[in-house]
């Protein structure tokens, strides 16, 4: 498969915005500008914007909470992004929500909740909905590694597999779930023997290699669009933060953070494009300083944005709400009359 | 107009809004070619096909999340529980993701899960719980609990139709035992409503399910004793109708509550405290609660009888209230 | 490894008891006088013997709804299985709960949910217990093929797998999870397939061969004991009867009954038996007598056993019940005084 | 004695225990090398060794049936839910398998499950739950929540050494915000008793957790204008502690109850419920419930705040009340 140059570079953008928007959000935790944590993708970039560019129009996005390239790539603007974290009532959830928490159905992104892996049976769900309407539409969903050892991970992957549902399963195993390593999490090597289990094709891929995640991403995607069935991506890399931005992540072994910092997925990507010709450092500059202005005007944008008022707590609970008065009740007489007990 | 059980009425709900919507489907486990354990689902796999009614794994949360995501994208999914205890395996999905979508993203979920719940089937304490109290603290859910033939099919249509993820509690006692002339032809029960299933005006008794048939029991006996009892069937328990509890109240001045769950922390502690914050000078005495003791549903029959509320205890609850 | 004669009439024993067990409950369900359902090992009586008399005598077995034959081996009499199936107070429940949900803490016996999968995480704390505490025991626990599709089955195998815990999981693979079919249960062919993904080393035996499947639990138990880790070991064998008495299971293929029912593990281990000289006709004669008169009296016994009161509902809620009175507070003065806000 | 935090009054509870028992080991997701996700457990994988103190996977479900069947076996297993929030992903464990199991038959399950809950620290829907009304009606279950370093030592202990399961709610707003001098050495407080923290005459204030704290402040705020207030807190939510409960409000004969759980089907409606059943002839007014709204708790500060019930809530509830 040959990706062309207008689609290496919109990858290479992504990886770029992607970092630089998270750098900024962690800038102004650091300023305690932010509510809340911050949990970043940094150093595995690669992987949100790589399965999300690979992606149609029309397809669906169940993201995870290390997928902000994703959001990005959907057209989840850096400000509402950046409005979000600040509690702001521009963010995708109005300030109901806050951080990584970002949903837009007319975007195709489900809004993530805390708790890891109910996303899957999500996602089969909506594949399950492409297929009895028999559109050609995908889902495209992501999981930590740690949060592969839910039981929600399991019901998700069987349950896909059994009706061979358009979803693909992305696994961002950057070797912790929070401070616990991966040999407390499984006893098998790669997370990807688990989805075996299913019958689910898996596939290895380095998550650090955008063209790869990329690559992998569009036949799986091509698959399951044709009634393939479900595939099984585990993409390896190394969570470069700590969990999120408090964790200074002392568990982690220095040698295994210089490791993977060699492999850093943009710097791969820039040797990538100038080594091919692709790019030369004029061009990437360019990109770098139109997404400087960008952040800049969204940082901007985000802390002028109005809070959202107290009152509006209330608002939204049901998409029904129940009115408090009835004018019209829907019988005119009593049913309990009319009733006969069989026993 | 045909005479019909309680659980004809839940099929006929379900069947009619599958033929009116080609949105709706059906999963859950045994629910195709076998029809369901309680076979509400009879015939619907030859009718809809395997797949508008969906046979599942084992798997509450797993089918249940796939509900919530089918429904995100705009399907009305109605998820069989086989025995409402099991919803426990799927707490997490319903709370989480499917009770708080629409406040935090403004997406919302329109699934229905149907909870077969309820004792006096000898089921022992994993077949005839009331889970209901359970979801009732969760903003974002409905709970609805038909007492009879024409509710359970207005309820089903109503649920399906409506937006917001609603748990429809049927009850496995009434599915046999109950039946009634209800119209053939498309109506719904409104979500949010109340109904005084026997008007009276010496004691408001509320309650819901299949004890609101021991009420209307109750309500006999105490018209020979010369004490007209009300009776209220909530029928829709999240969000509750306390327009028609209050109005209620207002008249008789006088409450009891009646429900077969497990009495502390149930829904009726909640209707007991309205009433007592709200309606305080309306009140000739105390609220009375009646309900089934702290305990799990003990299996044996002298013990399940001994647990399930019994109209003889609302009868003396009615005359000590009278009293006052 | 070699069976001694008098193992071999053991597990002979208990197969034909459970088999005769179950068929007069089957009976007395006819008859009316069960209370509630009816779940029967029928045709697979191999498994719950075979695991169970596999076992020594300090270990724990945390069994499933087919699993009466391990009831029976571990020492819950007739007389107690009858009695909880009538609802009567001489049941190991005492009236509580009802059918298989029969525990026995002395026994070894964990009593059963209803909640399929909910025994696996339990069995393998149960097995941490041992690890801890450094005993040699271990835990045998068992499940349907259908109940391996929830995720406490996912959360149980992999937890045990990452400590190495002396538990071994079986699985009764009847083929059916009551009226579905494996097909809709999983994408694989073997249930075996979903226990590799945690590392875990499996077997499939037939489980309609009592002594295949004796030999791989005493593999399994010693690999256990001596701290080798878990194994999953899938039993495939035919449900014979409906999902409970009440089903006639007209969704099950007839010829895939007539099929099985030549396998059926008792008539096998008659013909085992007779045709290696271990015992004659007179002696299963002998067996079979011994065990109806065992059955008429446990029947005769549970009939005549008292219903427990009603008031005894009320009974046993907590361990520790709270006194409504005290008499001592457990302090003097109050504590709201003393406190220190530090923000 | 020594000042120590709320927070350091927890760890010396478990460490305390964990000396005295070496049946008591703590599981859970970080409580390990890392030492707990709000440092709990800190030092305590160096004392006691990754036997005792585990690391688990990611599965609130299989860990928490784990710790059932460690208990089952006679061991004191610490749980740790690393937000409350996610109990709900073992609910069916704790409901189904531990809840019933002494009921049944006689298996006592002495688990320990401590659950970080509430809110005012900017952790939107997810992070700042009160889940105690989810398991509120689960006959079996104990559900204590101390709102001082003296109880939540004290219920530490009490809970380990309980042969019941028992959720303990840890306030994680009041972790490092509250201090106080407490013994070091070995006392426990009782489950099942509340404590009046506050005697006083006019009206009778129940609360649990960190709304304790806002009771104090408006009974400062209210002694200035002349009304007394007695602060009970409950302490032990699962069973309450009628007899305080009804020997405050007999005294005072008002009753507020505040909670920072939203209101409707939290256990201020049980509360309620039960004086307005048991105590009715000695109400003087209205039994007033103050408690967030219907609503999951939301992220934003101007939000999180008009969600939050506040002592100026109490202040013009109990001034309403006095006027009664
Ligand atoms: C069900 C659940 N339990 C616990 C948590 C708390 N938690 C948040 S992130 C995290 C670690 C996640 O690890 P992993 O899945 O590998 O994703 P990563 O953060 O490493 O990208 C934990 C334990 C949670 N969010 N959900
Ligand atoms: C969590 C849960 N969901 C549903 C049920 C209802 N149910 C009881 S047995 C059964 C089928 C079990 O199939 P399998 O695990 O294969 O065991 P088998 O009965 O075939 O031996 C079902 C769905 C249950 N007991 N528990
Ligand atoms: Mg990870
Ligand atoms: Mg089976």
């Amino acid at each position: 498969m040959d990706i062309e140059k207008k689609d290496l570079l919109q990858l290479y953008y992504y990886l770029k915005l992607t970092r630089s928007l998270e750098d900024r959000i962690t800038n102004l935790y650091r300023q305690g500008k932010i509510v809340g944590g911050v949990y970043t993708s940094n150093g595995q970039e690669a992987i949100a914007v790589g399965y999300a560019c690979a992606l149609e129009k029309d397809d669906i996005i169940a993201p995870f909470h290390r997928d902000m390239g994703a959001f990005l790539v959907r057209g989840i603007t850096p400000k509402r992004v950046i409005a979000q974290y600040l509690g702001k009532r521009d963010g995708p959830t109005k300030g109901k929500d806050g951080n990584v928490h970002v949903g837009d159905l007319k975007l195709g992104v489900i809004c993530f909740v805390s708790h890891l892996a109910d996303n899957l049976p999500v996602a089969a769900g909506i594949a399950l909905s492409f297929k009895l309407r028999g559109e050609k539409r995908i889902v495209a969903t992501n999981t930590g590694d740690g949060a592969t050892s839910r039981g929600d991970f399991h019901e998700a992957l069987n349950f896909a597999a059994i009706h061979k549902l358009p979803v693909v399963f992305f696994c961002n195993n950057n070797q912790y779930a929070y401070s616990t390593p991966l040999r407390l999490q499984m006893a098998v090597k790669d997370v990807a023997e688990r989805a075996s289990g299913y019958g689910i094709p898996t596939e290895i891929v380095d998550g650090n290699d955008i063209i790869a995640v990329y690559k992998s991403a569009r036949n799986a995607y091509a698959r399951a669009r044709e009634g393939g069935g479900p595939t099984f991506i585990e993409c390896k890399t190394m969570r470069m933060h700590g969990h999120s931005e408090h964790d200074d992540a002392k568990y982690v072994p220095k040698e295994l953070l210089e490791e993977w910092r060699a492999r850093d997925p943009i710097l791969r990507m820039e040797k990538y494009l100038i080594g091919n010709n692709l790019a030369d450092e004029k061009v990437l500059k360019e990109i770098e300083d139109k997404i400087r202005i960008e952040i800049d005007e969204a940082t901007d944008f985000a802390e002028k944005s109005p809070y959202p008022e107290g009152r509006e707590t209330l608002e939204g609970v049901y998409a029904d709400p129940i009115e408090e008065e009835v004018t019209v009740h829907e019988r005119g007489k009593l049913s309990g009359g009319n009733i006969t007990r069989v026993a | 107009m045909k005479e019909v059980s309680y659980l004809e009425a839940i099929s006929q709900g379900l069947r009619d809004e599958m033929r009116r919507d080609k949105n709706v489907f059906i999963l859950g486990e045994d629910v195709g070619v076998y029809g369901g354990a309680f076979k509400v689902t009879q015939g619907f796999y030859d009718e809809f096909g395997p797949e508008r009614v969906i046979d599942t794994p084992l798997a509450e949360s797993g089918f249940t999340g796939a509900a919530i995501g089918a429904a995100l994208m705009g399907m009305r999914p109605v998820v069989e529980m086989q025995f409402s205890d099991f919803i426990t395996c799927a707490f997490d999905q319903i709370v989480t993701m499917a009770a708080k979508s629409h406040y935090r993203w403004g997406a919302s979920v329109p699934i229905v899960i149907r909870a077969p719940y309820g004792g006096m089937i000898h089921g022992g304490p994993f077949h005839s719980g009331c889970p209901e109290g359970w979801f009732f603290q969760t903003p974002g859910l409905k709970l609805v609990a038909p007492s009879t033939p024409y509710d359970a099919k207005g309820l089903m249509k109503a649920a399906i139709r409506d937006n917001d993820p609603v748990i429809y509690f049927e009850h496995k006692y009434l599915y046999r035992r109950i039946k009634a002339e209800i119209p053939d032809d498309d109506y719904i029960v409104p979500i949010g409503r109340a109904e005084i299933k026997r008007p009276g005006n010496d004691i408001s008794l509320i309650t819901y399910g299949a004890m609101v048939h021991v009420a209307l029991d109750a309500a006999k006996i105490l018209e020979g004793e010369g004490i007209d009892l009300e009776v209220i069937d909530l029928r829709t328990l999240l969000p509750l109708d306390k327009r028609t509890i209050f109005g209620s109240a207002k008249k008789t001045n006088k409450v009891i509550i009646l429900h077969e769950a497990s009495k502390t922390g149930g829904i009726g502690a909640e209707v007991s405290a309205l009433i007592a914050e709200e309606l305080f000078d309306s009140l000739d005495g105390p609220i009375v609660r009646i309900a089934a003791p702290d305990t799990p549903v003990p299996f044996s029959p002298p013990l399940e009888e001994f647990y399930m509320p019994k109209a003889g205890d609302v009868v003396s609850a009615a005359k000590r209230l009278a009293a006052y």
